[in-house]
């Protein structure tokens, strides 16, 4: 099999995702203007379109500050956008719902709750039976390698464990669609690649949609579908590019697969050649 | 050595401030302040006394009841005040006019609806504890980092439960500073709630003594009250410890660089 | 089986004290009917509790009624008296320190000078007092509030100039010496009235028997009082919580206010007072007649 | 639109004062209150107008003001001083701690003839009960706002070469900040109280005193405008301290 | 050049660093247990022996939890190990210090200070003058890319924003000792190059002892002249690799390096063979 080429510049607002399968998320000429302390306006995102199919691994890269989790949040519900609107399903985005799972980036646990009873929210929330939801946050808690850290208290773990509380936490009330900023940003590679595989088997067993935050262009290709790349100038989308990959996936085949390379050097060369990733100094 | 500093360090305060006192009134030689030991030796007749007990305890009473009471409106008020700004507009004008008035002043009319028996002075003790409680619940609810409403709001949490499960549980260190400084404001608030028209209480010992130029019964009241208080208070910080161990500093060395 | 709800105050109801501590010596007090005791600290707070309705009956000075009636629209009836300036008897007086060049009234000129309460019942004569002696009681002295209370100790720290005294601060005072009597009220007039028992009058009105059974043990606990002293004694310190030994110094002797064996009002000395508080500017002209009832009043046996 | 913002919440704060005002006149128009304990919102009002450009009702005003005042300062400085010398040195807890104990619940009235007798009649001892009273949820705030300081803030400043000392003020003092002005918010009210109540009791000036005289002679009309005027001074000192505050927090998260 | 063979196993205790120069930190027999909420005991570092000298660059690579954020905490004089001590040039480390810089996960930020305010704030405490200090503030702040955002109070900053002012606040001080733990961890591809360029010119100039903790292999290769390896059995020191590859460096050189790519292969290879990383599921 030869290299697919990739195909950059796909129009921002065409479908995303696998097959003919119908666009769960629309996001349509959205902005995002943040008045500073300061008193100025500062535009955070500028006439954002995407559309994301049901069950579409959808990766976001950008420069930091770029907008990328300002637009996570409006797809969560938690801002409304200055202008343009945000639909699920078709309807407007009016606020936060267990359809939708953040992960945040500051991870933002209960820090009143053991590790355990952080796991567990979710699903009690839900209305699970406390035995039922106890044994699966065990279970998720298990997966993200804290077993025997169930009753420490956030303040009590590292960094990267805080991170892996807070996927769990998103995990494990099955959210249908998964936001996740920078889920893997600070684990260590071992970590990491145990729970991207761990991910995508969530991902392909329960058929969810994922938005997914990252800075790793090897992580984004690996795990995509579809790889969005924006730009800061201010907050816009840059490039759609699809991943030509099969799945299910497994980082050694990949690894001596053609394609896989090159699109992640593609997409680094793209990144390259835009001044934008230049810091001004 | 250091060991046992830390536990005895509440009682060389108490005994310092004895003597302070001890020597400050034999310095001033005055009635009205009696010295430390007079005082103190004023103390066993008063506790002995089943009357003085029944005052006592008539006094706790009431204030048990204003500060459960207190609690009960204050905390909910205050965490809605933080997390809505239109609350917080619409109370917080109303509350800076009603709480500077001196409530001894509207007496009068107090006494008019609600006569001169415990709904009274409930009342007053109510208002003393409310006014830290909501203004503490509602810096506190301010406070809350808001991803962690969000993160609740995306389980599913409703406006009212985030309310209870999440800005509760995350003011709580603040509000907790603010009930203590209700139970202090509610000691208080008990002995002066009397002042005016008694029937019962620690107040009325107190301001009857004040009244007949007992001093050392006046300040013996006062050391018991003062005792009150700190059980009371020890009480307090057992339950907070318990309440948001979750919350203390984790390294305790950064703060004692003395 | 009614309640009738008082209000009573320290230092000077011997016969309410009584009642208070010793339900059992009065046939009535208990079993036809009921109080229910409040504490006031002072007789304005309680002619305003009168005038709220918060209260039945309660203690009160002249001036104090007179107020309620003049701007409260109160309506009450003087059924007793607790105490009040006998000749020869103890008076309410003004002291200064024994080295005080203070001589006379007229030596008060610009003076800082106690009074236990402003416009309260002592003013109207005092300012009649000074008005007598060519002082302006407005401009000349600089009137300071002192409760009777920390009055010694405010002289004898030089905190003012002079002050007034009561008992039982007076016979304390006076036992450890350093200070000079400079004048007393009995110099405005004999038989100053201090505190009387009044009852809403339309409270009375509608239970005239109920009254009628209080003020009766009124009468007969000023009679126990004054016929037993010694018991009268640990009745008052049960009530103000003092050793008998500061009281013993002056309850019913000699350097004490004068009570009246049956607790009947003296009406004519009120009138007076009224009068002095018409002069003073403190009250507009008022008639007594107003507050008598022609039954419900002491003595009743 | 910042603008109109503000206009609503204003208009909102107003709703629940006119409601009240309602209320008011119509417990007395409905005879719930009679006149003479309650007299109406106009006549009061009026009267208010009409003293507050007489001089001595100006001069009552400002002695109770300078008395608040001072009480206020003075509670501020040492309630932070002493809750923050607290929070951070570990022999200053172990002393003060148990002290605030003792003192804090005290109902300070009772020690006001005290004062009287130490200070005098006049300022000195009104400022010093305003103090007293005022002091300790000052204090009390500003100690458990500087005991969850972030940890790491206080490194990152010994880090760069913070002396210890001046961490207090330049860390632990900005970042328990929040706390802090709660705690002055609060200590402001109950001055306010204070000052009224320590003037009730005895003075020759100042608004308390306005109030017992006509309490004492039934003006009720007099009464109430020191009342409202004291409640309407709490209601800017409050906005004043507000936007204090707005100022001082600008980076620290809100709603 | 051939390839140099790697060093593995080390003895820890065993100087590090560039050259004869002295050891700057010395960690001898530490040990950091904590008590947790639930009242346990928790080793979070075990006898851990190291010397850094001076002028050398250290990068510490772990699995999530092994304890690196708190070996450096030990060595900021932060937190009192709890056995053994720590030596900053033969004098124990009793606290704090100017000459010790510290970069933390969490960012720390003075939350009432703007960016330039949070920046300026090392260099006014060394007692420099406010105008040189903002100068100094100004020109790291262009550095790390923020320019424009001077005015911004944190809360207004997204993460990887919050990083690079973290960043930016302990350069400007100028400790002569380092510890970043992950300073990069929130930055893109491109601004992370950019920064490790600037960061490697400021240690080759000023001589700076760099402590860093990282995630990414490559990055430690990279930048370092040792890399210590820890593992979570508990917190312990597993191998102290010497990186031997000439400076200056430039990334476009060494990947044509076949060293480096051993370097990192070889590292990578000695984290699979541990049981340890596994994830305990
Ligand atoms: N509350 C706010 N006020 C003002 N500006 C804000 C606010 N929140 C975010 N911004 C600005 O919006 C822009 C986008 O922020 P966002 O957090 O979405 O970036 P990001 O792409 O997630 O970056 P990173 O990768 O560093 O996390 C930034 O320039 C930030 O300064
Ligand atoms: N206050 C504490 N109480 C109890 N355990 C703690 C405390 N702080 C840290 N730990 C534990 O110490 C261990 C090491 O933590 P540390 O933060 O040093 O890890 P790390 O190597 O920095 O991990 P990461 O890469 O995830 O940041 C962890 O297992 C953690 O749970
Ligand atoms: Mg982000
Ligand atoms: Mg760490």
């Amino acid at each position: 099999m030869g290299v697919t080429p990739i195909r950059p510049g796909q129009l921002a607002g065409v479908p995303l995702g696998r097959g003919p399968a119908e666009p769960i998320i629309e996001i349509d000429h959205v902005s995002q203007v943040f008045k500073t302390s300061s008193r100025r306006d500062h535009t955070a995102l500028s006439d954002i379109s995407l559309s994301v199919e049901e069950g579409a691994f959808v990766s976001i890269l950008g420069p930091s500050g770029c907008g990328k989790s300002t637009l996570l949040y409006i797809v969560g519900g938690f801002v409304s956008p200055t202008s343009g609107t945000a639909k699920m399903k078709g309807k407007a985005i009016t606020g936060p719902g267990p359809d939708r799972g953040p992960v945040f980036q500051e991870f933002a646990l209960f820090p009143w709750k053991s590790v355990l009873g952080n796991v567990m929210y979710g699903p009690l929330q839900q209305g699970m039976k406390p035995g039922k939801a106890e044994t699966r946050a065990r279970a998720l808690i298990a997966m993200v390698g804290l077993t025997g850290f169930e009753k420490f208290y956030p303040k009590e773990l590292s960094g990267g464990m805080k991170q892996r509380v807070a996927l769990a936490r998103t995990l494990a009330y099955g959210p249908e669609v998964l936001l996740m900023d920078e889920p893997f940003g600070a684990l260590d590679a071992h970590t990491r690649t145990r729970l991207q595989n761990d991910l995508l088997e969530i991902w392909e067993r329960d058929r969810k949609t994922v938005l997914f935050v990252t800075h790793s262009v090897e992580e984004a290709v690996f795990l995509s579908d579809k790889v969005v790349m924006m730009s800061r100038s201010p907050g816009c989308i840059r490039e759609v590019i699809d991943i030509d990959l099969p799945r299910p996936r497994r980082r050694e085949e990949l690894l001596l697969d053609p394609r896989y390379q090159k699109y992640i050097v593609d997409i680094e060369r793209m990144f390259d050649d835009s001044g934008d990733n230049e810091l001004p100094s | 050595m250091k060991g046992l500093l830390k536990p005895l360090a509440p009682v060389l305060a108490c005994c310092g401030l004895l003597l302070a006192w001890q020597l400050a009134s034999l310095g001033l030689k005055n009635d009205s302040f009696p010295t430390a030991l007079e005082s103190l030796r004023a103390v066993p007749p008063i506790l002995s006394d089943k009357d003085a007990l029944i005052n006592i305890l008539a006094s706790l009473r009431r204030m048990a009841i204003g500060f459960a009471l207190a609690l009960a409106f204050s905390i909910p008020l205050g965490l809605l005040m933080g997390r809505s700004r239109s609350t917080a507009a619409f109370c917080n004008p109303l509350l800076m006019l009603i709480y500077p008035v001196p409530k001894a002043a509207l007496m009068p009319i107090i006494m008019l609806w609600l006569g001169v028996g415990d709904i009274s002075k409930t009342l007053v003790i109510f208002l003393g504890v409310s006014l830290p409680v909501i203004y503490h619940s509602f810096e506190g609810a301010k406070a809350v980092e808001e991803k962690m409403l969000w993160s609740g709001a995306a389980m599913g949490l409703s406006a009212g439960e985030r309310l209870l499960r999440i800005v509760l549980p995350a003011a709580l260190p603040e509000i907790l500073t603010g009930c203590r400084t209700g139970l202090v404001l509610a000691l208080i608030t008990m002995v002066t709630s009397e002042m005016i028209a008694r029937q019962s209480g620690a107040g009325n010992i107190l301001f009857n003594a004040l009244d007949m130029g007992q001093y050392d019964t006046v300040f013996a009241m006062i050391i018991i009250i003062g005792a009150m208080g700190i059980c009371l208070d020890a009480v307090f910080e057992v339950i907070r410890g318990w309440l948001v161990r979750w919350s203390e500093p984790q390294f305790d060395m950064p703060l004692s660089f003395s | 089986q009614q309640t009738i709800r008082v209000g009573w105050t320290i230092p000077a109801e011997e016969s309410k004290y009584w009642m208070m501590k010793r339900p059992t010596e009065f046939p009535d007090l208990g079993k036809t009917y009921n109080i229910e005791w409040t504490q006031f600290q002072g007789t304005a707070p309680m002619t305003q509790a009168l005038a709220a309705g918060a209260l039945d009956c309660a203690t009160q000075a002249p001036l104090s009624l007179a107020n309620g009636v003049v701007g409260g629209g109160l309506k009450a009836y003087i059924v007793a008296q607790h105490v009040y300036e006998k000749p020869g008897g103890f008076s309410v007086y003004w002291a200064v320190k024994d080295d005080s060049p203070i001589k006379t009234i007229a030596d008060l000129k610009g003076k800082t000078v106690g009074i236990s309460v402003i416009g309260g019942g002592t003013q109207g004569p005092f300012n009649m007092l000074l008005k007598q002696a060519g002082l302006d009681p407005a401009k000349d002295i600089k009137l300071v509030e002192v409760g009777f209370a920390v009055s010694e100790d405010a002289l004898r720290q030089g905190r003012v100039d002079a002050v007034n005294m009561n008992q039982p601060f007076a016979a304390r005072a006076e036992a450890k010496g350093g200070t000079r009597k400079l004048f007393q009220l009995s110099q405005a007039m004999p038989n100053i009235v201090h505190i009387l028992e009044a009852c809403r009058a339309d409270f009375v009105d509608k239970n005239p028997d109920l009254v009628k059974a209080y003020v009766r043990d009124i009468t007969a606990g000023m009679k126990k009082a004054l016929a037993n002293r010694d018991e009268t004694l640990k009745v008052v310190s049960e009530v103000m919580k003092a050793p008998v030994a500061v009281i013993d110094t002056y309850l019913l002797k000699d350097n004490d206010f004068g009570r009246d064996p049956v607790a009947a009002p003296n009406f004519e000395a009120i009138q007076k007072m009224l009068d002095i508080y018409a002069d003073t500017g403190m009250l507009p002209k008022l008639d007594v007649a107003q507050f008598k009832h022609p039954t419900i009043v002491a003595p009743i046996q | 639109m910042m603008t109109t913002r503000t206009t609503n919440e204003l208009l909102l704060g107003a709703a629940p004062i006119v409601l009240v005002l309602l209320l008011w006149q119509g417990l007395v128009s409905y005879g719930y209150a009679p006149a003479t304990l309650l007299p109406p919102p106009g006549q009061v009002f009026q009267r208010m107008a009409q003293l507050l450009t007489s001089v001595t009702f100006q001069q009552d005003i400002a002695a109770t003001l300078f008395r608040l005042f001072a009480g206020f300062a003075i509670a501020v400085v040492i309630g932070v001083a002493a809750g923050i010398a607290a929070a951070v040195s570990p022999p200053v807890n172990a002393v003060i701690r148990p002290i605030v104990r003792v003192l804090a619940p005290l109902p300070k009235v009772a020690l006001y003839p005290a004062f009287l007798l130490l200070l005098g009649f006049g300022h000195e001892s009104k400022i010093m009960l305003v103090a007293a009273d005022a002091l300790f949820p000052i204090l009390l705030s500003t100690y458990y706002g500087a005991t969850t300081v972030e940890q790491k803030l206080i490194w990152s400043a010994l880090a760069a070469g913070t002396p210890p000392r001046d961490v207090l003020w330049k860390v632990v003092l900005p970042a328990a900040m929040p706390s802090i002005l709660t705690g002055c918010r609060i200590g402001l009210v109950i001055s306010c109280i204070v000052v009224f109540l320590a003037e009730m009791i005895t003075s020759t000036d100042g608004l308390g005193h306005v109030l017992v005289t006509a309490a004492r002679t039934f003006q009720a009309v007099d009464m109430f405008v020191p009342l409202i005027t004291i409640s309407l001074l709490g209601l800017i000192l409050n906005g004043l301290l507000q936007g204090l505050r707005a100022y001082l927090l600008r980076g620290f998260p809100s709603v």
